[in-house]
């Protein structure tokens, strides 16, 4: 554990921006890009339309009004209660995700505005260890609901994860439970949660918090449900439908609320907040 | 060192010497006492260090105590409610009244089936949707009443499929755990099996999380987590001992409150006894739970959830410089 | 209206029988059996099981202790309130039934205990115009639920129906809408209702006051559901499975508790019952 | 007599005269004046006195405005809100945010469709369980960000089919009419064309119940009527009259609030005019009821329901006799 000691914490200024390379090339059309042009443009291609990947910084910035943002995260890192190692140590695979993403966890809890309404906002990183929540990001949840609670604000989630992390073991499972209790407080104090998911969300987060939205919005492309593909195939060697456990799929189940194309989930969300912002 | 096998076969001679002894009036007493000294000896060297493989293949041996074992043998009048009045009536998961000396309470019970027929009704254990929202029923009710809740856990996991995707399993889930949280009546669960990750903890959350000595409760089964993190199926063994899921471990890491002894070699080598033991400990947790006055009791368990999970915390010092 | 006016109101008295006559012929088996026989079997054929009809008096009878019935009811009769007229005037409908049954209306609510347990029990009769809900079988309901608040006792519902009364229009459409109102006094009052459906339980009535038990048990054989097959076969010409709407169905598809044998619903009712009285 | 055909053509013949006026400089005002009175005075005297069943036929009329319609010119925002969170999302019943002259609320609404492919993804109106339960799910939303509740209901019924018994349609009517009566913010619904049963009712528990003039709202469809009491389907007229479904008519009995006027001939023509006297009314109902204070209004509403039904009451000498 000795590692994490002299680490530093990662707090996110979106500020402070290192720029690379100025082109890349789009996977989908083939074509060369600016690389700012993508940036500004929601992560998406401006030729076709691609939806290109977006860590938690770049979330951050498509979601909210620019400048408004402000880390509020606790300053926590993981632990490793249960000594796990697989192919490497857990804690390797931690620094690992760190270094890879410059961030202390697999989730950011800000404070913004969006569409000049004040909220609270967690964002997971899918990169961090396929998003999977630990004992952090559970506690990161709770805080940003907590938060939220005593500024009097809403609390948007922002799920992008695989399930529970599996290297933290029952400590991971249970993290559904916590993060489901103190989300009850949050609908005791009638404040609102609207649960925004995005490509993947699925395994022990789709199963507990981010299914417990008031408003649940799905980006398009999104992938939701419990079991994937593979475990279903691994299991019962079920047929499934080509749209199993897409954002149609979803809508079509009743799963979610509505299906927004990522360019448009700034102002849908200011929409939204408006309707909760008046009635309070 | 001697196998159970052996250990097994040496068991049904003794009872072979007893037939003999008690039918034909030799008089084989002595041999007999000393054979059994000889066997409890060997057994509790064979068990007495267990190690956590072993323990799964307890936790899912065939002959293991399912649900309706417990239920007959610890609880009496068990009176089954059927059907969440919404889609159906999922057999892997079973609810109901019943009495636990004389005290009524709602149980919910996860019901692995025996014979082929009887899996293929149930599931393998594995709970549907339908499930989950007929124990959310059952919890209201038991709100309403005043009755207790008992779970007993024993589940692969929720059932993976189509039908269970397209009834939102993911939000059933994810509703129980909210509901259970919130439960104004003392709540107790049980491991007896198998703890199978969110299809497990859907009917778990309690003032009291207990498990059977050889029970496993786990984020992920041993084989999934091989195939994801060592790509290889086959080392479940070191997977098993990478997780942490036994009894023992979970009670070293404060997870669960107790874990309930079983007989020598598993619950099914003496399955009353091992009922005994689970009656025990039931009614000594209710009625530590039941003395709480039930604000406290609701606090007492939010907290129990809300402090849940290790991390290191950082001082300012170290928080303090920014990067993106 | 007037014909209302000098007409007795029916109150039920278990004790005082007209003996008919002693033999009957079962449709099923074509056997001759005692009337008396078969009535002491709860309207049971002895010999081949099969199901007769059970009017109101008789299913109280059945299910409670002997001698422990009192008719609780409320001393009204059927208005009409729309001067409704098919093919005869309502208020003829009314006597007719009334003359038919010797019954004031589709319900009875009795005082009564069931294996000692003091309840409040409503039963319907399906003879009285197909047991259909009007402004005095809901009237009668939530006067049933009342009392068994004031008690301090249990609500049982013993459902014989077609649905809502067509003659009393929208007033027997709310009917439905009144019963829930005060099962939900009910509800806060901490005190069980026990719903029994039988054959059949349909449309308005399975829609509303029926399908809102704590406990929800089934007769062997009843019908349950809410539009019939007719309905359908004229509305979507949609093809139906053999065991629409059986108990078997609800029972598969979560609609109900359990399906009880008729014999054994008297000591089930207690079983159940036990539970209730001991939490109180 | 002059029927309404007759008059939609008069209706087009001063139209075109109007055009003619126009764009040729000849100058036929007077004329046009004249023809527009006489139209006026032979509407008056054709709708003076709609037959029950004329209005049967204006309620159910293919250009009557529909819950979308009326959504557009009566609230602003309208933000869909999409399943039920258990098996579905149905298209018959859409739910969603709004709001009403800058009042947030929860809208529930009924819709029809107008083509043949928009009434099989609406199934004809006809709401399912998936509807239902959405209502419900939106009504525990109102209730707990205190938005007040508009329902708009326009279906022929229920949607009878397998599917809808398989999910427990009566059940979901049932809890629906459980929870309307106990919902803790103000409720406003209102018949926008047909009421049909149990399947309008289910959002239709409210604090004011409203009907626009020529909506209809009834225990059974004119046609079922007639089928179960005629024995014969075309004698749905007689069924009509004798069913007192009309607004004018239940405002008379008291069921209802309000019978909100239409402009002559029906809604349909004059869906702008329609739409504002519509919400004249929603504004003027949701301001009364909103001044009411919220344990007195869930008071208010449980006694209008409690007290619902006219019967005669006996007195104790008629009542005293026995009789089995
Ligand atoms: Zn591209
Ligand atoms: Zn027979």
């Amino acid at each position: 554990m000795a590692i994490f000691k002299d680490r530093h914490y990662f707090r996110v200024n979106l500020e402070k921006k290192t720029d690379e390379s100025l082109w890349m090339k789009c996977k989908s059309c083939g074509e060369l890009v600016f690389k700012r042009r993508v940036r500004e443009n929601n992560n998406i291609c401006p030729h076709c339309g691609e939806y290109f990947f977006l860590t938690a910084q770049e979330r951050i910035e498509s979601l909210i009004d620019k400048g408004s943002f402000t880390d509020i995260s606790k300053p926590i890192v993981a632990s490793d209660p249960l000594s796990f190692q697989d192919t490497k140590p857990y804690p390797q695979r931690i620094e690992e995700a760190q270094e890879k993403t410059a961030l202390a966890s697999a989730i950011i809890i800000g404070s913004v505005t969006i569409v000049g309404i004040p909220v609270v906002m967690g964002v997971m990183d899918f990169r961090f260890i396929g998003g999977s929540m630990g004992a952090v990001m559970g506690e990161q949840i709770c805080h940003g609901m907590e938060e939220a609670i005593r500024r009097r604000q809403s609390f948007i989630l922002v799920s992008s994860s695989g399930g529970a992390r599996i290297q933290e073991g029952l400590f991971a499972l249970l993290q559904m439970a916590k993060t489901a209790a103190v989300r009850g407080r949050l609908a005791e104090e009638h404040l609102p949660f609207i649960s925004i998911m995005t490509y993947p969300t699925t395994g022990g987060v789709q199963a507990s918090i981010a299914s417990l939205g008031d408003i649940i919005i799905a980006e398009k492309g999104a992938m939701i449900g419990f079991a994937g593909r593979r475990v279903i195939q691994n299991t019962i060697a079920e047929e499934l439908p080509a749209n199993y456990q897409t954002d149609a799929f979803a809508l079509e189940h009743g799963l979610i609320d509505r299906v927004v194309n990522r360019e448009d989930l700034r102002e849908e969300l200011g929409k939204v907040l408006g309707f909760f912002v008046e009635a309070q | 060192m001697s196998d159970e096998r052996t250990l097994d076969l040496l068991e049904v001679k003794i009872k072979e010497l007893r037939e003999l002894d008690k039918t034909d009036g030799i008089n084989l007493s002595t041999e007999i006492a000393r054979l059994e000294k000889k066997l409890e000896a060997l057994r509790k060297e064979l068990y007495a260090n267990l190690s956590d493989w072993e323990r799964v293949k307890i936790a899912r041996h065939p002959k293991r105590p399912y649900s309706l074992d417990y239920i007959r043998e610890v609880f009496t009048d068990f009176y089954e409610l059927h059907g969440d009045r919404l889609a159906g009536d999922d057999r892997a998961l079973l609810v109901g009244l019943a009495r636990l000396d004389d005290r009524p309470i709602v149980l919910l019970a996860q019901q692995k089936g025996r014979s082929t027929q009887e899996n293929k009704e149930r599931y393998f254990g594995m709970t549907r949707p339908q499930g989950y929202r007929k124990a959310r029923r059952a919890m209201s009710l038991a709100e309403r009443f005043s009755f207790p809740v008992i779970s007993l856990i024993d589940t692969p996991g929720a059932y993976p499929g189509l039908e269970s995707e397209e009834l939102n399993i993911g939000g059933a889930i994810a509703e129980n755990l909210l509901a259970m949280t919130n439960l104004r009546v003392p709540t107790i669960a049980v491991v007896i099996g198998e703890g199978g990750s969110g299809g497990a903890l859907a009917i778990g959350v309690a003032d009291r999380v207990l498990m059977l000595e050889n029970a496993i409760y786990s984020v992920i089964s041993p084989e999934g987590a091989a195939t994801i993190l060592w790509k290889e199926k086959g080392r479940m063994k070191e997977a098993t001992a990478a997780l942490k899921l036994t009894a023992p471990h979970l009670l070293d890491l404060k997870v669960i409150d107790e874990a309930i002894p079983e007989p020598l070699g598993g619950a099914h080598k003496d399955p009353h006894k091992t009922a005994s033991s689970l009656k025990e400990s039931l009614l000594r947790h209710l009625a530590e739970v039941s003395d709480i006055p039930p604000k406290k009791l609701l606090a007492t368990r939010y907290q129990r959830y809300r402090s849940l999970g290790s991390y290191h915390t950082l001082n300012d010092q170290q928080s303090g410089s920014s990067l993106a």
